[in-house]
């Protein structure tokens, strides 16, 4: 049973309490930052050691794509990188916890859930490098193409869901969003259909803190988990860096959706260590001792230490994870480097699914063009 | 169905037989909007169809079009073949994002791998004497935005099978329906063969000069040709139904032939479609222009109120006028 | 102190119960349709005899100035007309609640509003003589331009308020809105600016239980009021009909926001007991037995008893209301019938501030346009 | 302010200069946006401005397009002249409701009672290899709306007046920012007064043909008459400034002149404003013409990846090549 909201605002806005911390009943969290395993009353997690070990695997294999993007982008061989740096739990506890029936739709910045997905991380980065808007199929890894214009895919989703209602599909869809989208229209749309439709979707708001510079307080005055009550369903804040809670939490968010119980909406409470993406600057808006404190709550630390301290991993394992990242690492920069630019004429292709004379006429325009050059070139 | 396969029809009839031809021909084409159910829409253009196709397949949805077209998407992904159904041509903005940067958008940027087969019907244009944002010609905002088609029926004949063909089509199509010629009658003939849908329709042949009109402005310009009739004037009347991509042969050919141009649609003629056609025709058929292409439409204000509303339509005569400013040149 | 929501959503959807009935302590109620005056343990009303005769009078002017418009209609005098019958108590209350530092941003149905706002009832026909869209002063009169796209009005009465903030005014805002409109995005955006900037707003939610065709289930699962949760600040339902409550909430509303205590939504419970407007055939989609239902929580027959039983009002007294109906109603029907068409080049007039070449140069064109009628018939 | 009236700047430190001037002269100017504030904008036109105006008069909103044009039409109801930044051109779509059916019209609406003199500020246009949604060319929209103003600046002198005139307009303005040029310098001249905000500028005078563009296209232009003035041709290159209404006369005067006429913008083709142009420049310029006018610009394709956009875009060949085309009629 998921954890309800608590009722923090009864006494009405005048007497309103500032946002709750992370902290408290209302905060799932099976693993602490220190590693040591935490009971929570509503939610629990059979789960092996060799299950933890492939968690940390991910999160570590994760946090190295994006590293190893953010350092393609620096070097000039992406024009931006969205960086995930902290969210690493968040994203493959929800990542794993979507099975092949469901299907999830991304932000920019869920790297982590593509991989859990399947999606080759050279394949993201053609959208950053400049070379695709997405080359995955969707339908191939169940795993939607990024959305860029903020709040719009969690719409898609719930009509996804309302889809999987009515072909008798059995899985769930996702929708991932931050917490600055929870402001837009379409969100809130999105809610009311879920709700009134009681779709099979599990609204996953990675409340990063932050909306490039404006801080949480820009988008709400309570916690944003709370939100689901005015649409009447569940609400649970989850502990974004605890890849244990988040995974237990987003396993129960589906298995309701799937079981026909309709939406849920999972906060997971979680920071964003980096910049919003290589072009931000976040020494203009924020202190850097904010940081600090959340490096104590690390996503990765805290698997290490739990694996370190109950002797599930010892240093070959960790070693093993390591040289897997920088394999990981290699086959991204190198496959980034190999993506070919696209042709020119690729400019018209797939506009339409049946073509157009227009796009025809365009594509024959430019072609004699280009070709017009190719002549001069040739007679010089 | 029709008991006869011909039978006279209202216009707003036979796009609700096209839109019945199309469900029970595809068990994935669902209908969306608001009181379309129950109710059969303001305008009963899906009236039975839930109580025949039941509440999964004609859905009424909150009310927010934004949504409508949001989760018609996530259908379409799943594999239906949404028909969303914007009540009045004024409420289609609330939608506009998720029209132009996701309908229009996905199967570009998934390189083709995800279609978006959604049909989203319109009910624009003035004349009936309605409140503000029920008149509106809002087709230049579609036609401009890359990766949607545009079409726009004028009689019942074209209605029943351009609704089918839309729905079948695998690009996002934004239908949109003349809402003052719905109750405009003919005789649908639902066995006989479609014109393609991308093709014009010259629906009256002359030589004078040529009208290239869509929706609900083709029987107006036909009505014109016809009192040109008395002046001489053997107008030739082209419905370009399709506005996007847009049957340029048919166009070029008249044009080619009368050498003068007269474009009539209702939208505010400012940066609007007619503009496009103008400016292609003037282009394209250079050197045959005897007069350049001229435009009657809406004025550069919002849709006035009704009782000057005839005014700011074209009609009758000022597409005459047009016609001998043209032929003057 | 604003009655605060009830759990009922607590135990998650898969429990929900259906949308509560319009009983029980959340339910604002100061004067039973049966006309009996009863308390509110949150809600009370200081109010003498003289001012709910006055009250009643309001009801009835509005009821007529409805019933005048639509007989109208019917003649074809008007193109259409939204008609209001049902919603009196909750209009009126409203409107009686708003003084001249607060603003009214309306939807356009708030007929009763425009009313108590002294709006003539005569100019509002003119947006549904299509003679005008919206003929009066909305500075003058603290009350908005009717809004026809559902729910945009919701985020100017924001805006609004935070204007109040900014320059240091006495009132608030109080946006109008119906429950089909609850469910649009900008409904939901002004809730979180609302929210967010605490800024003196009112949401005032006519749910009279019909979105057109569709019942109130197609747009939420729980009761409305209750959405006010999901954006942390308090939300009521308060019984529509009673014009007595809906005064009563609505300006412990406003006063809340007036001193800074930020927005509140207000649910008035009521009925739309005539068709959505005079182009709708709601027998199409309702029972009729519903109507007969609400026809017993009449808001205006309940006042009409309370004044009855307690011997505030005799027989004179409503004779003299009856007359006065009747006197508004000639004068709105003989203004109807006067209000003159406009000049087709007023076609042009004000959709700039500051004018436009292309404009002047149109105008011009259909000047001389029209001229070439009138020196043709002058040759005739 | 800048200490001396004149000094070199970029086109974006001339907005910031222009807004700083504008909010120190009305008090009831007001900034409003995502990431205004602290940030000063992700281009920081806003930079510095809500350290000295305060969090009430630069204000950072919640996340929401629609909320921020919303609720601006509300200050402005209450008397307030809000200046709203949308992030990136392809951002302003889920505000495209509240735009051309509340702010377009609520002049209109309200017979002249009700003004509303908002000012939205768009950074617009391709070219700076950005991902998706950020390289649009939007304006036929925002120029087919009627009720809307629409400009554009394309160096830092303009930009600086221009935002002033704009923001001093009683009528909402839709400002468009070209964002590649945002680092283009100029030397400002904060004292010089400035040419009214409707008015086109013929940034080169020539003979031989006329290019007619906007925003970030100007640049391209002048070089583009550069390099064709190595063949011999004397172009004349006119900066639209403003988008609607358009500076007819201008136009006009020079296609009489050269007798030829090009359109150059990013935004595809299809439908677009520069179809607008190229219709009335045909209509007006009838018997002066000495061939079509020619639209060099986007593709009728969504905006591409960046790997590829300089093939989308009109560049110095495309437009010299145009002008070929055009002399060879
Ligand atoms: C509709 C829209 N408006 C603005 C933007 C620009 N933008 C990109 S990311 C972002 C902040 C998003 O914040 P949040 O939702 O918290 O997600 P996060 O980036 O923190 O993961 C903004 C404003 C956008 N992409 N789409
Ligand atoms: C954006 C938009 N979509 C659709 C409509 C058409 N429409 C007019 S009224 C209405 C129903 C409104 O229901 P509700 O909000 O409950 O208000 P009520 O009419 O019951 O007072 C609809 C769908 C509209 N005016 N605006
Ligand atoms: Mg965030
Ligand atoms: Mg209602």
């Amino acid at each position: 049973m998921p954890a309800q909201a608590s009722n923090a605002t009864d006494a009405g806005p005048d007497v309103l309490p500032p946002i709750q911390p992370s902290e408290g009943p209302d905060f799932v969290q099976l693993l602490t930052p220190e590693g040591e395993r935490v009971e929570h009353p509503d939610y629990s997690l059979d789960i092996t050691d060799d299950e933890i070990r492939d968690l940390y695997r991910d999160l570590v294999l994760v946090r190295r794509i994006d590293s190893e993007a953010t350092a393609l982008q620096r070097q000039g061989e992406l024009g931006l990188w969205a960086n995930l740096l902290g969210q690493e739990a968040a994203q493959v506890g929800a990542g794993r916890s979507l099975t092949d029936a469901d299907f999830a739709f991304p932000t920019y910045r869920e790297h982590g859930v593509a991989y859990c997905k399947g999606v080759d991380p050279v394949t993201l980065l053609g959208l950053f490098r400049g070379t695709s808007q997405g080359g995955w199929d969707p339908q191939e890894h169940g795993f939607g193409l990024y959305t860029i214009v903020i709040g719009s895919q969690t719409l898609h989703a719930t009509g996804y869901a309302m889809g999987i209602q009515r072909d008798g599909g059995q899985g769930a869809a996702m929708a991932f969003f931050g917490d600055g989208a929870s402001s837009q229209g379409d969100v809130n749309e999105a809610f009311v259909w879920a709700s009134v439709f009681n779709a099979p979707v599990v609204f996953f708001c990675q409340n990063n803190q932050w909306a490039i510079s404006e801080p949480l307080e820009r988008q709400t005055r309570i916690p944003l988990y709370q939100r689901a009550r005015g649409f009447g369903f569940p609400g649970v804040r989850v502990d974004g860096n605890d890849v244990l809670a988040v995974l237990a939490v987003t396993r129960e968010a589906l298995a309701r959706a799937r079981e026909g119980s309709g939406p849920m909406l999972i906060e997971a409470y979680t920071y964003r260590m980096g910049a919003h993406t290589t072009s931000d600057d976040p020494t203009r808006y924020r202190l850097a001792a904010e940081l600090e404190t959340w490096k104590l709550k690390d996503p990765i630390e805290r698997v290490k230490a739990y694996l370190s301290r109950s002797g599930a991993g010892d240093a070959d394992f960790f070693a093993s994870v390591d040289q897997a990242a920088d394999d990981l690492a290699a086959h991204v920069r190198a496959g980034c480097l190999a993506l070919p630019d696209p042709d020119p004429l690729s400019l018209f292709d797939n506009v339409y699914a049946e073509g157009s004379p227009l796009l025809d006429e365009e594509r024959e325009q430019m072609a004699s063009y280009l070709a017009s050059f190719a002549d001069t070139e040739a007679v010089h | 169905m029709p008991t006869h396969p011909t039978s006279t029809m209202t216009l707003g009839k036979a796009l609700n037989e096209g839109l019945r031809k199309a469900m029970e021909n595809d068990p994935k084409v669902l209908i969306m909007g608001e009181d379309v159910g129950r109710l059969g829409g303001v305008f009963r253009v899906t009236d039975g169809l839930q109580k025949d196709f039941g509440e999964d397949r004609v859905i009424d949805t909150p009310l927010a079009e934004s949504g409508i077209i949001g989760t018609a998407i996530g259908l379409a992904i799943r594999g239906f073949r949404p028909v969303c159904e914007i009540q009045f041509d004024g409420f289609v903005f609330p939608a506009f994002d998720q029209i132009v940067s996701q309908v229009a958008r996905l199967h570009y940027r998934s390189a083709g791998n995800v279609k978006v087969p959604i049909t989203i019907r319109i009910p624009y244009g003035g004349g009936i004497g309605a409140v503000e944002h029920h008149s509106e010609s809002p087709e230049a905002y579609f036609a401009h935005a890359a990766g949607l088609k545009v079409v726009t029926c004028s009689n019942a004949v074209d209605a029943y099978s351009m609704i089918q063909q839309a729905i079948a089509c695998d690009d996002p199509v934004i239908f949109f329906e003349p809402k003052r010629r719905y109750w405009d009658k003919a005789e649908v003939d639902t066995t006989a063969s479609a014109d393609p849908l991308w093709s014009a329709n010259v629906v009256r042949e002359g030589i004078t000069a040529t009208l290239i009109t869509y929706g609900p402005s083709v029987r107006t310009c036909v009505e014109a040709a016809a009192a040109a009739e008395v002046d001489g004037h053997d107008l030739e009347v082209i419905d370009l139904r399709a506005l996007s991509p847009i049957d340029w042969d048919a166009v070029f050919a008249s044009v080619g032939k009368t050498e003068h141009a007269i474009v009539v649609s209702e939208a505010p003629v400012f940066a609007s479609l007619a503009g496009e056609i103008a400016a292609r025709i003037s282009e394209k058929c250079f050197y045959s222009l005897e007069a350049p292409v001229l435009r009657v439409g809406g004025y550069s204000t919002p849709y006035p109120t009704s009782r000057i509303e005839e005014d700011f339509l074209p009609d009758l005569d000022r597409i005459l006028d047009a016609v001998d400013r043209s032929l003057a040149y």
